[in-house]
């Protein structure tokens, strides 16, 4: 089973994030769970979201407490966030950021393997919004191999109908441009 | 055949009761319930179900309207937990007693104060002697399924009682999962066209909820158990045709690893999947325990519940809401009393756990059941104990 | 203009009533006797009358109250037409459901489609306090009904105790006349005027003792489509202590002194259906019922001058129709645009 | 046997309809309320204008209308209130202390 903790700000689409990958998992045959951090959601404060990945029937309905995988949608958060918290030892962090891996290891408590892209110009270029969600999602299935790419175009059709071009061309750029640490 | 989609668990319960036909939806929005009743209104404002929606402006006026509608002999459906549900419960009672066939989603929410809109069972276990068929669902699966089976239940001529499908708030009802969604022709061939037994009817004049002198009451009270004692059988058939239709199958007691085992926890809701894979794990490290889910609360289902217990030591009875000032946890209090007098029976333990959403952890499970292994050998039967609580 | 389109609605809908004819008035009884009612209550009687003007295709929704217990005291029922009773703050949600249901199963052709009245009809406390709620939401939602408010100024059926209803001065056992009382202390609610404001088609005022009027208003409530609103003067000789054969002589004298005019308002415009060319002075009324027997000369007088006064509001009211449409028009016409 | 038939309500539980519902309309016929009256309505035919006042203005459904054209005061139901006495515009019924 993978689990995926997402990191985002109220409106910037972290839940929207998780359904997708969630979306994109079930259709690829697999059982998934996909939700967020429960509770009221105000714009622009911290939330979290969360999905489950198995072959096989999930039959956990705790919160997701050690992730496989991070992603954290905006970069302000790590300075307010720990976000690699009860982060599995191989695990992976995905985060939106203009800084190298180096300097954010330096910078905050994150100690393992990192994707970095800047994910806020890609989404201005192309949607001309700082909305990251489905542009992290780019990245997220470029660092792991949890869903695949046309599953979760499928599901971004599904969920954005005539937005979904633009969204999905955030994700490809996104998918380019994401630096995997090795 | 159906079609197996990621949907959010909401979602399924409205889209069973779509596909279920409903003629009429009178609700009102309140935290978590409300995804159901908002994907209701988009459907009947698109088209896609041809139902009057009715935007009532509390929850006790939509279970009034909804008894209103029944009466008039259409399918009726309301969703609410928690405050709403608090509120209606003057006219839960009534809806039971005048025998009108609703279904009702419980998004189980905590009761107030503090207010808190997070999930555990306090505002299901305040309306437990309503006279409502109650179900319990785990996934979201399952709230799609027994969706579908309260309506085949609740108007069944030998049972027209309402019913509630208890969902956890949040924890189920916000959570995208997979759901198989069956054909309309199959949905058709479970679940027939909604004959009501009496309607109010300008040719056929009846009067519904009459003076019940003293002379009277305790027949009508009588009339109303036994409907509900009765229900079971109904409810069990109907969960055996749904199986034989759809390929999935359910009971009252539904039991998870028990052979032999020496410890059973008993739950109810989502809660028992988690509880499923701590008794796995358990398992493996060599700890004989097993897992009872109450699948049905009410009509409470005894004999399946005496059966499920037997040749157990120890039953750790995991409540979601606290009896304030009473002998245990609801649920703890009346497995208690089902098991009374019951030769070789276990020793019942209470835990109280998961309450305001607070989180119901794998961890928690292997603690509630290494303290009833150890309660168990000091010859102890505890009334309750709140998991987790802070005693700072 | 939308004003003219609500006008023609009414017209449409009202087009084949001609109005009951005292000699040729509906001889079926949908109340039946054998009720439990109180010797000359006219609250019963007022009831009766609206049954008369509706008709066998009708359900009623009725909550808690005098006219409930009644009517349907276990084994028996007095109705003859569909009833039903769910609890006594609910009447307007029961009946938006009923509403709801026939629509829905009409429209699907699940049965035969027709016009069927749904009523709700209650008592001042299920109106005006405890059922104000649900009352107010389904005006709101527009359901096709007709509520029904039998006003007999109190909740009687647990023993005369005070409602919003009350009137001012009036004696009940929760609002007992003393030392620092003078029994109710507050103005009577005014229930057709939040009607009213809810901008529904149909509000009108009813007095048994001006049977046709009450039967005319009942049938244009029920055939004009959207929710009505009737609040029906009923008197209550148990709780106004007055002698059983009163009850109509005392409903008379209401509308005679203005204590209760006879208005109805059909889409907004205010029109008085009985009028009073030389009003009774309000002692007269006072008079005969003990409720009132405590009152002073100067509470009497208070009484008087308020009855005045909303008597000149309500011709204020009937005159603001047509000054209302001429503004209308001048605002709508091309200079103004 | 039907609830209506049975006196005082004493039925056993079974024979209840569904939900204690009342399915024949206007049984409350069976119930006579004119062992309520303490004086009953007498109408002098030489005065009476055959106006259907007294019918109309009856709570308790008591008049019927005879077939000559006057209204008769059922004693099966009239509770002697006396409303149609003091609204008779001839002065034609007189109420008359029962026996």
């Amino acid at each position: 089973m993978i689990e995926i903790r997402i990191h985002g700000r109220g409106g910037q689409g972290a839940v929207t994030s998780a359904e997708i990958v969630a979306t994109a998992a079930i259709e690829e045959g697999k059982y998934a769970q996909g939700f967020p951090s429960f509770g009221p959601e105000r714009r622009g404060a911290p939330v979290t979201a969360f999905v489950r990945v198995d072959d096989k029937p999930i039959r956990l309905r705790e919160k997701v407490y050690h992730p496989d995988i991070v992603v954290v949608l905006d970069p302000t958060l790590l300075e307010v966030v720990d976000v690699a918290e009860g982060l599995k030892d191989n695990g992976m962090v995905v985060i939106n950021s203009t800084q190298s891996e180096d300097e954010i290891k330096s910078q905050y408590k994150i100690r393992s393997r990192m994707a970095l892209v800047d994910a806020t110009k890609i989404a201005l270029d192309n949607l001309g919004l700082p909305i990251t969600n489905t542009t992290m999602l780019g990245a997220l299935i470029k660092a792991t191999s949890v869903v695949n790419i046309d599953s979760i175009n499928r599901a971004i059709d599904r969920r954005f109908g005539p937005i979904a071009p633009k969204n999905k061309m955030a994700l490809e750029q996104a998918y380019k441009e994401t630096r995997v640490e090795q | 055949m159906g079609v197996r989609v990621a949907m959010e668990v909401s979602i399924a319960a409205a889209e069973a009761a779509k596909l279920a036909d409903v003629d009429v939806i009178a609700a009102y929005p309140i935290t978590p319930q409300t995804h159901i009743v908002e994907h209701l209104a988009e459907l009947v404002a698109d088209g896609e179900l041809d139902a009057e929606y009715v935007p009532v402006e509390s929850e006790h006026s939509a279970l009034s309207a909804c008894i209103g509608s029944s009466a008039a002999g259409a399918r009726t459906f309301t969703a609410t937990c928690a405050q709403g549900l608090a509120l209606m419960h003057e006219i839960l009672f009534i809806a039971s007693a005048l025998r009108t066939p609703i279904v009702m989603m419980v998004v189980n929410r905590a009761l107030s104060a503090p207010i808190n809109i997070w999930n555990d069972h306090s505002d299901i276990m305040a309306e437990r002697d309503c006279g409502w068929i109650q179900t319990f669902a785990e996934n979201g699966q399952e709230v799609f399924d027994l969706t579908l089976h309260a309506f085949r239940v609740a108007e069944d001529h030998r049972v027209l009682l309402p019913i509630m499908v208890n969902l956890d708030g949040f924890i189920l009802s916000h959570m995208i999962e997979p759901i198989d969604i069956p054909e309309k022709e199959e949905v058709r061939r479970y679940l027939p066209e909604f004959k009501p037994a009496m309607r109010l009817d300008p040719d056929r004049p009846i009067s519904m909820g009459p003076v019940g002198i003293p002379e009277v009451y305790t027949e009508a009270k009588k009339q109303l158990d036994e409907a509900l004692v009765a229900s079971k059988g109904p409810i069990i058939q109907a969960w055996d045709e749904f199986g034989k239709i759809f390929g999935r199958h359910y009971k009252p007691v539904e039991t998870y690893r028990c052979e032999d085992a020496e410890v059973l926890l008993l739950t109810m809701g989502s809660i028992s999947e988690t509880a499923m894979t701590a008794v796995d794990i358990m398992r493996e490290k060599g700890v004989s325990v097993g897992l009872i889910r109450l699948r049905l609360w009410r009509p409470f289902p005894l004999d399946e519940l005496r059966a499920a217990v037997k040749g157990a030591d120890t039953l750790a009875v995991v409540d979601r809401a606290v009896s304030t000032g009473g002998p245990g946890g609801p649920v703890c209090s009346e497995v208690r009393s089902a098991l009374f007098g019951l030769p070789n029976r276990p020793k019942v333990l209470g835990f109280i756990a998961g309450l305001g959403g607070r989180d119901v952890t794998l961890e928690m499970f292997e603690e509630m059941v290494n303290q009833s292994i150890e309660y168990a050998k000091e010859g102890k039967e505890q009334f309750y104990e709140l998991v987790g609580v802070r005693e700072l | 203009m939308i004003a003219e389109e609500l006008m023609a609605k009414e017209l449409e809908e009202l087009k084949d009533f001609r109005g009951f004819k005292p000699r040729e008035l509906p001889r079926e009884e949908l109340v039946s006797p054998g009720h439990r009612a109180c010797l000359g209550c006219g609250e019963v009687l007022a009831m009766r009358l609206v049954m008369k003007a509706l008709g066998r295709d009708t359900i009623v929704a009725m909550p808690t109250g005098c006219m409930e217990i009644i009517s349907s005291s276990f084994p028996q029922t007095a109705w003859e037409v569909p009833w039903i009773h769910v609890a006594f703050e609910n009447a307007a949600a029961v009946a938006s459901g009923i509403e709801a249901g026939l629509k829905a199963l009409m429209r699907k052709g699940k049965i035969k489609d027709r016009r069927i009245f749904v009523v709700a009809m209650a008592g001042d406390g299920g109106t005006a306090d405890i059922g104000v709620q649900a009352l107010s939401g389904a005006f709101e939602r527009g359901h096709d009904f007709v509520y029904v408010c039998l006003d007999n100024e109190a909740y009687m059926n647990t023993g005369i105790q005070r409602s919003s209803a009350t009137p001012y001065g009036a004696m009940t056992t929760t609002s007992p006349p003393g030392k620092r009382s003078i029994g109710q202390m507050t103005w009577k609610k005014d229930m057709p005027a939040i009607a009213v404001a809810h901008n529904i088609p149909y509000v009108a005022t009813c007095a048994p003792s001006h049977y046709i009027d009450l039967m005319n208003k009942v049938r244009k409530a029920a055939l004009i489509k959207g929710p009505a609103y009737l609040h029906i003067f009923s008197p209550c000789p148990t709780g106004w202590r007055c002698p059983s054969d009163m009850s109509i002589e005392v409903s008379r004298l209401a509308v005679q002194t203005g204590i209760f005019p006879l208005y109805e308002v059909v889409n907004g415009r205010y029109k008085i259906t009985v009028r009073v060319d030389r009003r009774k002075p309000v002692e007269e009324y006072l008079k005969t019922q003990r409720r009132f027997r405590h009152l002073t000369r100067d509470v009497i007088e208070r009484i008087q001058r308020r009855g005045d006064e909303n008597m000149v509001k309500l011709e204020c009211q009937e005159k603001f129709h047509s000054y209302y449409m001429n503004a209308l028009q001048y605002a709508s016409s091309p200079a103004q645009s | 046997m039907k609830a209506s038939e049975k006196t005082g309500g004493i039925i056993g539980w079974k024979d209840l309809e569904l939900g204690c519902a009342l399915i024949e309309p206007g049984t409350s016929k069976g119930f006579k309320t004119g062992d309520w009256r303490s004086q009953r309505p007498v109408t002098d035919k030489e005065k009476c204008i055959r106006c259907g006042l007294c019918w109309i203005l009856c709570p308790d459904m008591a008049y019927r209308p005879t077939e000559d054209g006057f209204f008769d005061s059922d004693g099966n139901y009239c509770k002697g209130c006396g409303i149609c006495a003091r609204e008779c515009p001839t002065d034609a019924i007189a109420m008359i202390r029962e026996e």
